[in-house]
């Protein structure tokens, strides 16, 4: 049986209680998108500023939820600020799929011997997946990152 | 290979009661099916081992129950050949799921003067629903005839689907066993712009079955015929057109987020099942599904066709022309339900006089009183069998058939 | 005469589970409660002795099967002070209830710019069916806001109910553990003219309930949070209230008459009850009632108000400022449904900490959201307590609250 | 348990073989009413036709049910015919409390020591309430008597 320890790590903790990037944008300029975990009740709101080149110049995050919810948000934050769009969708990918490793076996802890995808801070967040409930808290910053790349990409 | 129907027979408790000492031989399973152990056992360990409202708590019973809700959903979807389990969505029984329908998609689909196309062969879960949308939106129903040996009469079935929004045809009739052709009508449903719904109630217990083989854009089915328990049953739609559905009921689950000022819907499948699921009944109907996989649907249809068969024999040598068997004449064009007449006496007074030997069949309209203003009659009698009936079964309800003569005086 | 708790929890099978060698610890009943072996055990039977479709069978298994059924409703309607038990109306759960109600009532009686005043504590069971009468007809809600302690702020009431055709209120809180002045908003929303509908579904399970003293037209409450099974639910209303209003699902068994030009429908209950009814649902819960009466409603609520006094004492003793308990400070006029705020530690988490403890507790809004706006908070971690709850179990709470300071690193 | 022969006496299968006032009569000046039994599909139609003085002139029944439902509407319309309304009334209220014995204790067969209502043929569907979902078919079509005198009470 997974430990506690395993989901609340100091990191974790410490992105929880010091969230990076937290507030607003303004819109226009930035992009807003909304997600929520009809379940839990937690939301996030996430602002892009997008420049002409396609690189994320900023990004806020706000709402509200749990520890997970709000920790992962702070690490995104962090992780795709900068980027480009290309590599905060690769970003965002290699985050869901480590969420995912759930789905092909966890007992293996194939987690473990996976290719480090080089997540720096988030690999912080790969003991969620043994509480499978909490992965939904883990990942809804990132959709609605994706949502907010979406709206981005549209032409207005 | 052949299924081993004692053997089946003992997977049932109920099958084995006795009263005033003589067997009980089940012939109602139209009605209602019994269950075997497995399905009750099911619900009982769920009650005593896991018990907990789902899809909301983070602890370990909350978690448990909800896996055992969704693996049951995943069960029932690959039971009908649903591409995608959010597509089974759960109601109280089929009547729930075509009103979830009509309601749902009816309201926002149709209006006045809009074409319903419906089959006299109807259940009134198919039909009510509309005539309610006759009433609220002035909608038209048009209705496929059915021919004398009880089939659809496709005839016109072009001149009756033109412009039609909808076709929703049972996929086995309750009343007169018919199998119609769900995929023939589905394609020239489609062809004329039209989506297909059918009520599978009495085919999906019975048939191997395939949504997609079946060409249908929703099907409606219930537990309690398929072994299952009471208080559930199913509206399967393709995801495109539950997407596009707007809510029915509205409450706890169905929402993404609820204001003073409004409310935003969930994701399938949680949009349309608003409060506490049956989660229990889902874990039962779950079982029943797996009971079945595990005699095989080939299996249980050709057990099926084989004792109509029998049954149609038995009873033509038996009672001559005294005896009617409504429906189909061929065996493997029908579900195991007999529509019987037999001489003067009228069906509820027969299934009363088969009652006193311990054979259960159902007398009456069977909720399908358009068919019974068709065929002419008031009521059938109907014996209905399922997996767990055999050829002595049959003999039994014979044997009772010809003890009506004495009792009404009628012997030669 | 108090109640001997350890019998009762030995009534209760999942209580006796244990998970990592621990025992269980259930604190959500607000959710769903456990069920006695009484009901599992009448299901069971009902199952493997009775199983049959109800109503229309004149075998004897349907004969058994039915007088189950309406000697369920009985006891339901005499447990409810139900001047008639054809004023039970089963449906799938308290949200079908309500939805029944505002699709039935609110269709037939409300239009455009009639007034339903609601309360800022529903349960999105009686919110989201609300919304979806105001985008169907534009009717207008009204919302008697919550004082700080959370109870109903009445101040207003007079104006805010003022020209309403309907107020409806939840006789209790299932965040706050309110108990809301049912009867006074009754009387004044029948001065008004207006009907009065309560959500039943949280004072039901836990208080000796008259519908006539309550002074209400209809309630809705649940099966499954009052020791029955899931899958069933109640809408009670008066006789001429449910006369007056129309069908609500169509199909089997609610009609009359039906012919290809329309239907009539049939007399209360059935007139409500489309579709074969959730039979061993109904019994199991029939069995719950019986269950609970034994007891004595008395009783049961004399233990919820100690063991609510017990545990906010505790709570406070044990965690003073650090901890806050929503909803009003005095155990007589609440249940014993507690939702606790502990220093900076999310419900989320706190439900996660607590489960490794083997606490189940509740984390979330509680399908309350409109509630969560006006406390200003996005979830709230609830225990909620049921007569087979006792003092220890209260003990097991705090201890494990407190073991969340070390893993969050909040310890002195 | 109770035996068939309880149910399907000589008299009641007479009445079904061989229906008295059988027909429809002409509305108006007779009044009619329909009467169902949703559960097993039997139908009544009943038409009367009163005089003047409140009598009972004419009685017809139509319809189709069991054997029970059937002889119950034959055996009604000769007990009726020729009677006033207040008198058949007597007969229906009588009737309709032998089919209720079931409800205040069959076993006692106080059945039998009830005070005689003088009911004639009647007496033969006694054995209906020892088979309790039979007492709907049996009182259906005088319910449909109460419904047709009601109308023809009423003030046209
Ligand atoms: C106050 C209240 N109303 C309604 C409901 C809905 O009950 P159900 O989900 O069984 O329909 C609940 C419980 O979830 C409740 O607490
Ligand atoms: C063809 C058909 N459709 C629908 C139904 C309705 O099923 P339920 O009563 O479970 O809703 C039935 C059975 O009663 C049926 O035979």
């Amino acid at each position: 049986m997974a430990g506690l320890e395993d989901l609340y790590k100091e990191i974790i903790l410490d992105h929880y209680r010091n969230p990076r990037n937290k507030g607003e944008l303004e819109t226009p300029p930035a992009h807003k998108a909304e997600g929520f975990n009809p379940l839990c009740g937690d939301e996030i709101v996430v602002y892009v500023d997008i420049d002409d080149d396609g690189v994320i110049q900023d990004i806020a995050t706000g709402g509200q939820g749990c520890s997970i919810s709000q920790s992962s948000a702070s690490m995104m934050s962090a992780a795709v600020k900068g980027k480009s769009i290309e590599e905060a969708l690769a970003i965002t990918d290699g985050f869901k799929a480590m969420m995912s490793i759930h789905e092909s076996g966890l007992e293996s802890e194939k987690a473990d011997t996976k290719p480090d995808l080089s997540m720096g801070d988030l690999s912080a967040l790969k003991g969620v997946v043994k509480f499978p409930v909490r992965i939904k808290c883990a990942v809804l910053s990132w959709n609605t990152l994706l949502q907010a790349l979406g709206d981005a990409a549209r032409p207005s | 290979m052949s299924l081993d129907i004692a053997q089946i027979k003992a997977d049932f408790p109920l099958l084995s009661r006795e009263i005033n000492g003589k067997p009980l031989i089940y012939l109602d399973s139209a009605s209602s099916s019994q269950k075997p152990a497995a399905v009750l056992d099911a619900m009982d360990h769920y009650y005593r081992h896991s018990n907990a409202n789902v899809n909301r708590g983070a602890y370990q019973l909350a978690v448990e129950a909800t896996d055992a809700l969704e693996g049951a959903r995943a069960a029932i979807a690959r039971f009908i050949g649903a591409p995608n389990a959010h597509e089974v969505i759960f109601t109280k029984n089929a009547t729930e799921a075509m009103n979830l329908f009509a309601q749902s998609w009816g309201r926002s689909n149709l209006s006045e003067g809009d074409v319903v196309v419906l089959t006299e062969m109807e259940h009134h879960a198919n039909i009510v629903p509309w005539h309610m949308l006759v009433q609220a939106l002035g909608i038209e129903l048009r209705w496929i005839p059915i021919t004398d040996s009880g089939e659809l009469d496709l005839t016109d079935l072009d001149r009756l689907i033109d412009g039609a929004k909808l076709v929703s045809v049972t996929a086995m009739s309750n009343v007169l066993g018919t199998l119609n052709p769900i995929r023939r009508i589905a394609d020239a449903a489609h062809a004329v712009g039209a989506v297909m719904l059918t009520d599978g109630s009495q085919y999906v217990p019975h048939l191997p079955t395939d949504v997609t083989e079946l060409g249908v854009d929703a099907m409606a089915f219930t537990g309690h015929k398929m072994l299952g328990p009471t208080g559930i049953g199913v509206l399967w739609g393709t995801t495109e057109l539950l997407e596009a559905m707007p809510p029915f009921l509205g409450g706890g689950d169905m929402i993404m987020q609820v204001t003073k000022d409004g409310f935003t819907t969930n994701d399938l499948p949680h949009k349309f099942e608003a409060g506490t699921p049956a989660i229990a009944e889902i874990v039962g109907l779950g079982a029943a599904v797996e009971y079945l996989e595990s005699l095989g649907m080939e299996q249980v249809r050709e057990h099926e066709v084989s004792l109509t068969a029998y049954a149609m024999r038995t009873l033509t040598e038996r009672f001559g022309e005294d005896l009617t068997i409504h429906g189909p004449a061929e065996p493997a064009g029908r579900g195991g339900v007999l529509s019987l007449a037999y001489k003067d006496i009228h069906p509820h007074d027969m299934s009363q006089v088969l009652d006193q030997r311990n054979v259960c069949i159902r007398a009456g309209h069977h909720c399908a009183k358009p068919l019974m203003q068709v065929m002419g009659v008031g009521a059938t009698a109907r014996a209905s069998m399922y997996v767990y009936n055999d050829e002595q079964d049959v003999d039994s309800l014979a044997d009772a058939i010809e003890s009506a003569d004495d009792i009404f005086g009628l012997g030669g």
